[in-house]
């Protein structure tokens, strides 16, 4: 199925959200019916510390324009500890791809709570905006991809 | 083997079809690689819904499923029960969430359809790579262990035992009764502290279900929640605990009395044997063999030639007692901090400056000068007494502890007053920086003092206490409401010194894999909604050792934990999640990296026999014990060669998830 | 002979680059490696060896092999096309064109390689004589005159700011043919001269004395069976630099890239030195690193000369001498086995 | 160096160590291999000296399974990785006799023939108390070069004279740093996101994947590498696409990051001069700037910045507002 | 920035505290021996900074009553230091007064060796004018 006729750039984002916090933020941003662009597809961890910097180097390898990460907020993580290592970890990897010449704008890490749904689509709303506006991303994807 | 997968889409009445064209996502998903079935329906959870997906699962012989509908917190069970139910692993089944996700959020058809399809792919690729997951089971052993005799111990063990279940209480010290046991009077109350501890000691060693070990400590402890292994060391008492009557002629006629009381806290002396006090649970003295003169020197054995019943034991050894357990309450609550980083109170040069703790053992009719207020270095009546907050606490200078120990402003009120009303020719003052009296009948409390028992609060801190040459104290303090400097003389100053949790704790915490934190009180799972459980499962905080609490609080938090504890003892079997960590025995080096991020000690390692192609060594590699582990994942990123992984949610099924989405 | 002044060697590769791809050594970031030609690149012919050698212009580090599309449920195969095209390596010397003849008698011969048939087929060589040979080359050795590129289809030597050229072959006719009008005609003497100050140097140069004797396809069970090895290969870390550097190693793996609609299948070069190398369903037949290591040299020094009239698989380019992060090479493998003492035992 | 043979052969002779990891002299001037040494006579060809750049502590790992103990020469800074591996589990304490030998800066041959000298037949003045200025015999004639223009790019960072671990010491050491540590990272970082772009796709063009960076590294001691397995669908022996080079390069650095002693070992071998310390050092940077200085391999019991976190971390977004 | 919030900050970083973590306890004044000489207390210095007066600061008696003895620096349980801001607010005047400094040479004819360094270097900064 392709994309209508439509050209203008719409950004490809991957959205990680942890399992009790995030993703049920975002649910609660559908119940309360808050919208945020279809560009955004969410994919379900148990928590934020379960995301490896492979699975993100491999969104943009695969095509993506952005990828966010959601997590519980620091000290109410459902697993204690693991967004403090997430929170590390993320920041060492953007920071290195923002190195690398990597727009840093193209990498969020947000902590949203279950109750945010709000929060939730806002930041959604305003991360597609900033990937948007940076367009399409070519200093970190594999051409193979994206015959 | 190539899946054979069912797709199933969900209206959810026009909830998801009003916005999402569901023929089409049917259209388009039935494409997908190893879909061999895809139909849409009204209502995909109700009764009929989940039929259409069991006869799809028994007729194509599904090896896989995904529901296209709500959220997965909202039916994932649901359709996994269902799947269950016509044969099919439960953990083959994932949720594609196109209506939280999709139909609730986006307008435009075109485009909410086009995302359902999109994320109807990820779960398509996901469970693709699924594998069938059976949750374990593991065995409960219905007998708690409590570490600590103090309050908090002692309530636990006996809801716990009031429940059925057999408890036993550790304590190091030759009594429980623990720091309660000490105090004189209690806020806000003023009752007698013996008087409300005494009964729930005897009721404690009286019950059935309830054993103690005192003078006893936690050596060792493996397993894991419901099944755990503790070594306990009963040290040697030197007193044969069944001979003994307690009639304390041994006490009495001990020649060597100089040993400091740890009880009276130093302020006086105890003979060589000894019960650390009157009330004393069990009544059976232990011989403090670094005091004996018989230990000391061979000679003397008084103790045995004056005991009737025989009982004294010289040559008795310490003894470990292996015990299992389904659950562990740790309750090793809290001393007073040592004080020599804090030279300006001369709490070291003056023998007048005591510590709040001090006070409540000079206070009490049973301690060292009888309940006599009277001053260490001479035994006179003070006529000026200072009381100085916050020694110690809400210090982030790195002399002590950045906590506050909560329970000051409310003790230090009770001195006060209790000093006012016995002997009201004291004059007592108070510098503080703040009082702090949130708790039912406190702030009223504290008024008292001051209204009438007219205690002299001043809002500032003292900078240096300095003993004179007459043996009086000269207070430097400040007003700061006043805005001056205030040099007064006092023959006392008892200082309200920072609490902290009871040192052994950290060797307690390693041996139990709970997590502590940087001021060593204990963390609970969750600091809002799971208080008294350790992130660990199987143990539970109780009293201070998780946290600065008064007598009421700890007594609340006691049942809790005793009530967590009974409800992981009532069950027969645990099930555990199957969704945990697995490593990879080939990939894995043995570095520990993975262990230093499991909050659950999950993680152990062990020399196994590595066999492979060409490969067959012995080496140090890393085992999850499943009933341990939660499925948070840390350890898989943890892990540089990826030894570690996570069924359920495997890099592969997550890498799968994010080819489909991008591509 | 013809010559042409350095300085206008840009016009003659501009000419060259007019109806052909042009390859040549070529600075960047410090490195010098073959690169295809245009405008911008700093052309780098004074440095002696590029740390790559030229294998990529016939046996490239990867190409794609075929695609297959996959639209909903059927596959559609979709062949890579083969070069069809003249192209031109500039550079090249006696060691590196020895290099392409040892994959010659592996791709070329049945079942022929078609992807490499085709590259050598439009390929055509331009060499360069050693000006400077430095202190790890080895070519004499096997046999092979730095001084006289005679394998190629044009040789040059670069003798005091002027490129004399040489056609060799007809394809190196056709070539001359073509940029006849940017060079000049030119006596062989200066050349002559330059042949015998590069011999001169090869003679001095410390590997130039190497002996193979004992080794060649008849020295299997010898070699192979010798404790030698074993202390050897120990400094070994596996890497692959020695293959990736090699002008005559020509093992490669296939593998799938999964594309956006279906699968990409490529090869790339592998290297014996990987313990994945050949790594098979049921195991590896080689799985310690003892038995890898001694698996390159005993291909380059036994069995490819055992199978190819006893060429050896090494050309004496020496780059594994200058690259091998260990500093461990075939030199010292040569050489352990001359102080092993007899090497007919 | 005698001194250092005279201790091996001790130490062989009376039964303390069964063998002894070291160089192997090379069969031209500059190119000594990290050998092991069984016999008194096997040492005859031990040699120490400005060229024996290679850390043996990764050697160490293997060594480590070996029966009965190996004498080790560990330089200053190869101490670092040792305790780091240590820390790791990766080597047993107990099988090593570790000798911490003298170092006053190591020589890069490279760094010799940037300065247009070839056809070096011999370089003198190279061992521990040699001289300033290296003789280099060529068959282009004699040449001379300083020292530290001769030296890897690393020892000019160099971390120190100490040995962090060893059972005794060997040999004056001298702490060559004459750079800052991190001025090439700050130049880095003081581009525009385009040159950076631009400087990183050119360095990592270069890369030819031949896993040298990764093999000779103390800290990419996996016995299987992510990037030789399928676990993450990640197995890669070439660089198809110029992501793979970003990802073989960001992820190995991120693996290492926190345990990386910043030994310079992968810059010294890669065959194509990339300065993979880059990377590495700015991992090293960051961690220090957010999370307090580390240094990896300085103290055992110390918990690895990645493996440690603080309540009050700095969030992501710090390398957004650092600009 | 205004002038008053530099010198705030100018304060901040000379004495390098931080005076949000004041609790207001009063042990730096309590623990003052020229309280009584100060019209503006110990405690009162950190609020000074953070309302960002630094004006009256510069202007009080107690910039030169200070004996910088340290005892509040030593005994502050909050690491906020009142005796280093004091000195970061004579460092601002003294800075701003310029110049007339001792000479470097004419300070060994002026050393006790019994002299604490700290106190030499408070010196300085109090008897230069």
């Amino acid at each position: 199925m392709s994309i209508g006729a439509n050209e203008e750039f719409r950004p490809k984002i991957v959205a990680f959200c942890c399992n009790w916090c995030s993703y049920a933020g975002a649910d609660l941003a559908g119940s309360s019916r808050l919208a945020y662009p279809a560009d955004v597809k969410i994919i379900r961890v148990p928590c934020s510390c379960r995301v490896n910097p492979m699975f993100i180097l491999r969104a943009f390898e695969r095509g993506a324009d952005g990828v966010i990460l959601c997590g519980c907020h620091p000290g109410d993580c459902h697993y204690s500890t693991g967004n403090f290592y997430a929170r590390r970890r993320m920041t060492m990897l953007f920071s290195m791809l923002d190195y690398i010449g990597v727009e840093n704008g193209r990498t969020r890490v947000e902590w949203v709570s279950a109750a945010e749904g709000a929060k939730f689509s806002a930041t959604m709303n305003d991360f597609v905006a900033k990937v948007t506006s940076l367009g399409k991303n070519v200093r970190l994807g594999d051409l193979r991809c994206k015959n | 083997m190539q899946q054979r997968i069912g797709v199933f889409v969900c209206h959810c009445g026009s909830n998801i079809a009003a916005t999402v064209d569901v023929k089409k996502v049917v259209e388009m998903l039935a494409l997908e690689p190893g879909v061999v079935h895809a139909e849409d329906y009204q209502y995909m959870c109700s009764e009929v819904g989940q039929a259409k997906i069991a006869e799809a699962i028994k007729e194509k012989q599904l090896t896989g499923v995904v529901v296209c509908s709500c959220s997965p917190r909202m039916h994932e069970t649901t359709f996994r029960k269902c799947a269950e139910r016509a044969g099919l692993n439960p953990y083959m089944v994932e949720i594609a969430n196109i209506r939280e996700q999709v139909s609730w959020i986006h307008k435009d058809m075109e485009e909410a359809t086009q995302k359902a399809v999109i994320l109807g792919r990820a779960a398509i690729a996901k469970v693709s790579l699924n594998t069938p997951l059976k949750a374990g089971e593991s065995r409960v052993t219905k007998r708690a262990l409590v570490i600590g005799g103090g309050i908090a111990g002692i309530q636990t063990a006996l809801d716990i035992a009031d429940a059925g279940y057999e408890v036993d209480i550790v304590e190091k010290t030759p009594s429980i009764g623990g720091r309660m046991s000490q105090l004189d009077k209690t806020f806000p109350t003023l009752d007698c502290s013996a008087c409300i501890l005494t009964p729930k000691m005897v009721e404690a060693s009286a019950n059935e279900k309830i054993t103690l070990y005192t003078y006893s400590e936690v050596e060792k402890v493996s397993g894991f929640v419901g099944d755990f292994t503790v070594d306990i060391r009963k040290k040697a008492r030197s007193v044969d605990m069944s001979k003994c009557t307690g009639c304390g002629v041994c006490q009495e006629k001990c020649p060597n009395k100089k040993a400091p009381s740890e009880f009276n806290r130093g302020l006086n002396t105890r003979s060589a044997i000894y019960t650390p006090f009157a009330q004393a649970i069990p009544n059976v003295p232990v011989i403090d063999r670094e005091h004996c003169t018989k230990f000391l020197t061979g000679k003397c054995g008084v103790c045995s030639k004056v005991c009737q019943a025989g009982a004294i034991d010289y040559e008795q050894q310490d003894e470990i007692i292996t015990e299992k357990y389904g659950a562990i309450v740790v309750a090793t609550g809290f001393d007073i901090i040592k004080l020599d980083n804090y030279g300006e109170y001369a709490y070291d040069q003056s023998p007048d400056v005591i510590t709040s703790l001090e006070l409540e053992r000079i206070m009490n009719a049973a301690g060292p000068t009888k309940g006599h207020l009277e001053r260490m270095s001479d035994h006179k009546a003070p006529k000026n007494m200072v009381f100085i907050q916050c020694v110690g606490s809400r210090c982030s200078d790195g002399r002590g502890k950045s906590y506050c120990s909560k329970i000051c402003c409310m003790y230090t009120a009770k001195h006060a007053m209790l000093i006012r009303d016995k002997y009201p020719d004291v004059n007592v003052t108070v510098f503080y920086i703040d009082v702090r009296t949130p708790g039912k009948n406190f702030d009223e409390f504290y008024r008292r003092a001051v209204e009438d028992y007219h205690v002299n609060y001043i809002k500032g801190q003292v900078g240096k206490v300095t003993p004179e040459a007459d043996g009086s104290l000269t207070v430097h303090g400040v007003d700061l409401i006043d805005n001056k400097q205030i040099k007064m003389k006092a023959d006392m100053v008892v200082l309200a010194a920072a609490i902290e949790p009871n040192p052994d704790i950290r060797k307690i915490a390693t041996m139990l894999t709970a997590s502590i934190d940087t001021n060593n009180f204990l963390t609970e799972a969750h600091a809002k909604l799971r208080p008294v459980e350790s992130p660990t499962a199987g143990i539970f905080l109780s009293g201070v050792t998780q946290g600065p609490k008064d007598i009421p609080e700890t007594v609340s938090q006691a049942g809790a934990a005793a009530v967590k504890a009974i409800g992981l003892l009532a069950k027969d079997k645990l099930l555990t999640n199957p969704c945990t960590a697995q490593a990879d025995i080939m990939a894995c080096n043995g570095c520990s990296t993975c262990a230093n991020v499991c909050p659950y000690g999950a993680i152990s390692y062990e020399d196994k026999e590595v066999r492979g192609p060409g490969i067959r060594e012995v080496r140090r590699v890393a085992v999850v014990n499943s009933a341990l582990c939660q499925g948070c994942g840390a350890c898989t990123v943890a892990c540089p060669s990826g030894a570690m992984d996570l069924q359920g949610f495997s890099n592969r099924q997550i890498i799968a998830e994010v080819d489909a989405i991008c591509r | 002979m013809y010559k042409i002044a350095k300085e206008n060697l840009s016009a003659l590769f501009q000419k060259i680059a007019g109806d052909k791809e042009l390859y040549l050594p070529v600075k960047n970031g410090g490195q010098t490696n073959y690169a295809a030609w245009d405008e911008t690149v700093e052309v780098d012919i004074d440095t002696l060896k590029t740390v790559k050698s030229a294998k990529d212009a016939f046996f490239p580090q990867f190409e794609t092999l075929y695609n297959v599309k996959r639209e909903g449920k059927k596959l559609d195969l979709q062949q890579e096309a083969l070069k069809d095209k003249d192209f031109v390596i500039f550079g090249m010397k006696a060691c590196d064109i020895q290099g392409v003849k040892v994959l010659d008698n592996v791709f070329l011969s049945e079942p022929v390689d078609t992807y490499y048939a085709a590259r050598r087929a439009h390929g055509i060589i331009v060499a360069m004589a050693c000006h400077e040979p430095e202190e790890s080359c080895f070519c004499k050795v096997f046999g092979l005159d730095a001084a006289d590129p005679s394998a190629a289809d044009v040789a040059t030597w670069m003798v005091d700011g002027e490129l004399y050229w040489k056609a060799l072959t007809e394809k190196g006719e056709a070539l001359t043919a073509s940029v006849k009008d940017l060079l000049t005609d030119a006596d062989e003497a200066k050349v002559e001269a330059e042949k015998a100050q590069i011999r001169a140097i090869v003679e001095k140069l410390p590997y130039s004395n190497l002996s193979l004797e004992g080794w060649g396809g008849d020295a299997t069970d010898v070699k192979f069976k010798s404790p030698v090895w074993e202390t050897l290969y120990k400094g070994c870390l596996a890497c692959g630099t020695c293959t990736f550097v090699c002008p005559t190693c020509q093992c490669y793996d296939i593998k799938d890239y999964t594309t956006k609609d279906g699968i990409q299948r490529y090869r790339c070069w592998d290297s014996c030195m990987y313990s994945d190398f050949t790594l098979m369903a049921g195991g590896n037949n080689r799985t310690s690193q003892l038995q890898r290591y001694r698996q390159r040299f005993m291909h380059k020094l036994v069995y490819y000369p055992a199978n190819n009239n006893g060429m050896y698989a090494c050309v004496g380019c020496g780059r594994c001498v200058e690259k091998c992060p260990s500093s461990l090479n075939i030199v010292k493998v040569i050489k352990a086995f001359e102080n092993e003492g007899g090497s007919k035992a | 160096m005698q001194e250092l043979i005279n201790k091996a052969k001790e130490l062989l002779a009376n039964g303390t160590v069964v063998r002894v990891l070291g160089w192997r002299a090379g069969d031209l001037s500059y190119n000594p291999e990290p050998a092991f040494f069984e016999t008194e006579e096997d040492l005859q060809k031990f040699v120490y000296d400005g060229f024996c750049g290679a850390n043996l502590s990764k050697y160490m790992i293997e060594a480590s399974k070996l029966d009965g103990k190996t004498l080790v020469f560990l330089k200053p800074c190869d101490t670092y990785s040792f305790n780091q591996l240590i820390k790791e589990h990766r080597v047993d304490r107990e099988k090593a006799y570790i000798v911490g030998v003298g170092c006053r800066g190591k020589l890069d041959i490279d760094k010799i023939k940037e300065q247009g000298i070839k056809g070096i037949e011999s370089v003198e003045g190279t061992e521990l108390d040699g001289p300033d200025t290296l003789t280099i015999k060529t068959l282009y004639g004699d040449k001379t070069c300083s020292y530290a223009s001769a030296m890897l790019g690393r020892c000019h960072v160099c971390k120190g004279k100490e040995h962090m671990i060893a059972d005794e010491i060997i040999g004056e050491s001298k702490d060559t740093k004459d750079a800052e540590r991190f001025d090439a990272v700050k130049a880095v970082e003081a581009m525009s996101p385009e040159e950076r772009f631009n400087f990183f796709q050119k360095e990592l063009r270069k890369c030819i994947r031949c896993n040298a960076c990764r093999n000779v590294c103390p800290a990419c001691s996996c016995r299987k590498c992510v990037f030789d397995s399928n676990k993450f669908d990640s197995a890669q022996k070439a660089n198809v696409d110029s992501f793979e080079e970003k990802m073989f390069h960001v992820i190995r650095a991120f693996h290492v990051a926190g345990r990386c002693t910043d030994c310079g070992e992968c810059s010294r071998v890669c065959p194509q001069g990339i300065q993979l310390h880059l990377f590495n050092r700015k991992f090293i940077k960051d961690i220090n700037e957010y999370y307090g200085e580390f240094q990896a391999g300085a103290d055992i019991e110390a918990r690895g910045p990645l493996t440690n976190y603080t309540f009050d971390d700095v969030e992501p977004s710090i390398v957004k507002e650092r600009g | 920035m205004t002038k008053a919030e530099m010198q705030a900050e100018k304060i901040k970083e000379i004495s390098g505290t931080d005076p949000y973590k004041c609790m207001k306890c009063g042990k730096c004044s309590a623990s003052c021996p020229s309280f009584d000489e100060m019209d503006i207390k110990p405690h009162q210095f950190v609020s000074y900074v953070l309302n960002e007066d630094i004006e009256a600061l510069a202007n009080s008696k107690s910039l030169w009553k200070c004996l910088s003895c340290f005892a509040c620096v030593e005994r502050c349980p909050r690491d906020v230091k009142p005796g280093k801001i004091i000195d970061g607010a004579r460092q601002l005047v003294v800075r701003e007064k310029g110049g007339d400094y001792l000479k470097a040479d004419e300070i060994p004819e002026l050393l006790d060796e019994e002299l604490p360094q700290q106190l030499l270097v408070s010196a300085f900064r109090r008897y230069r004018r």
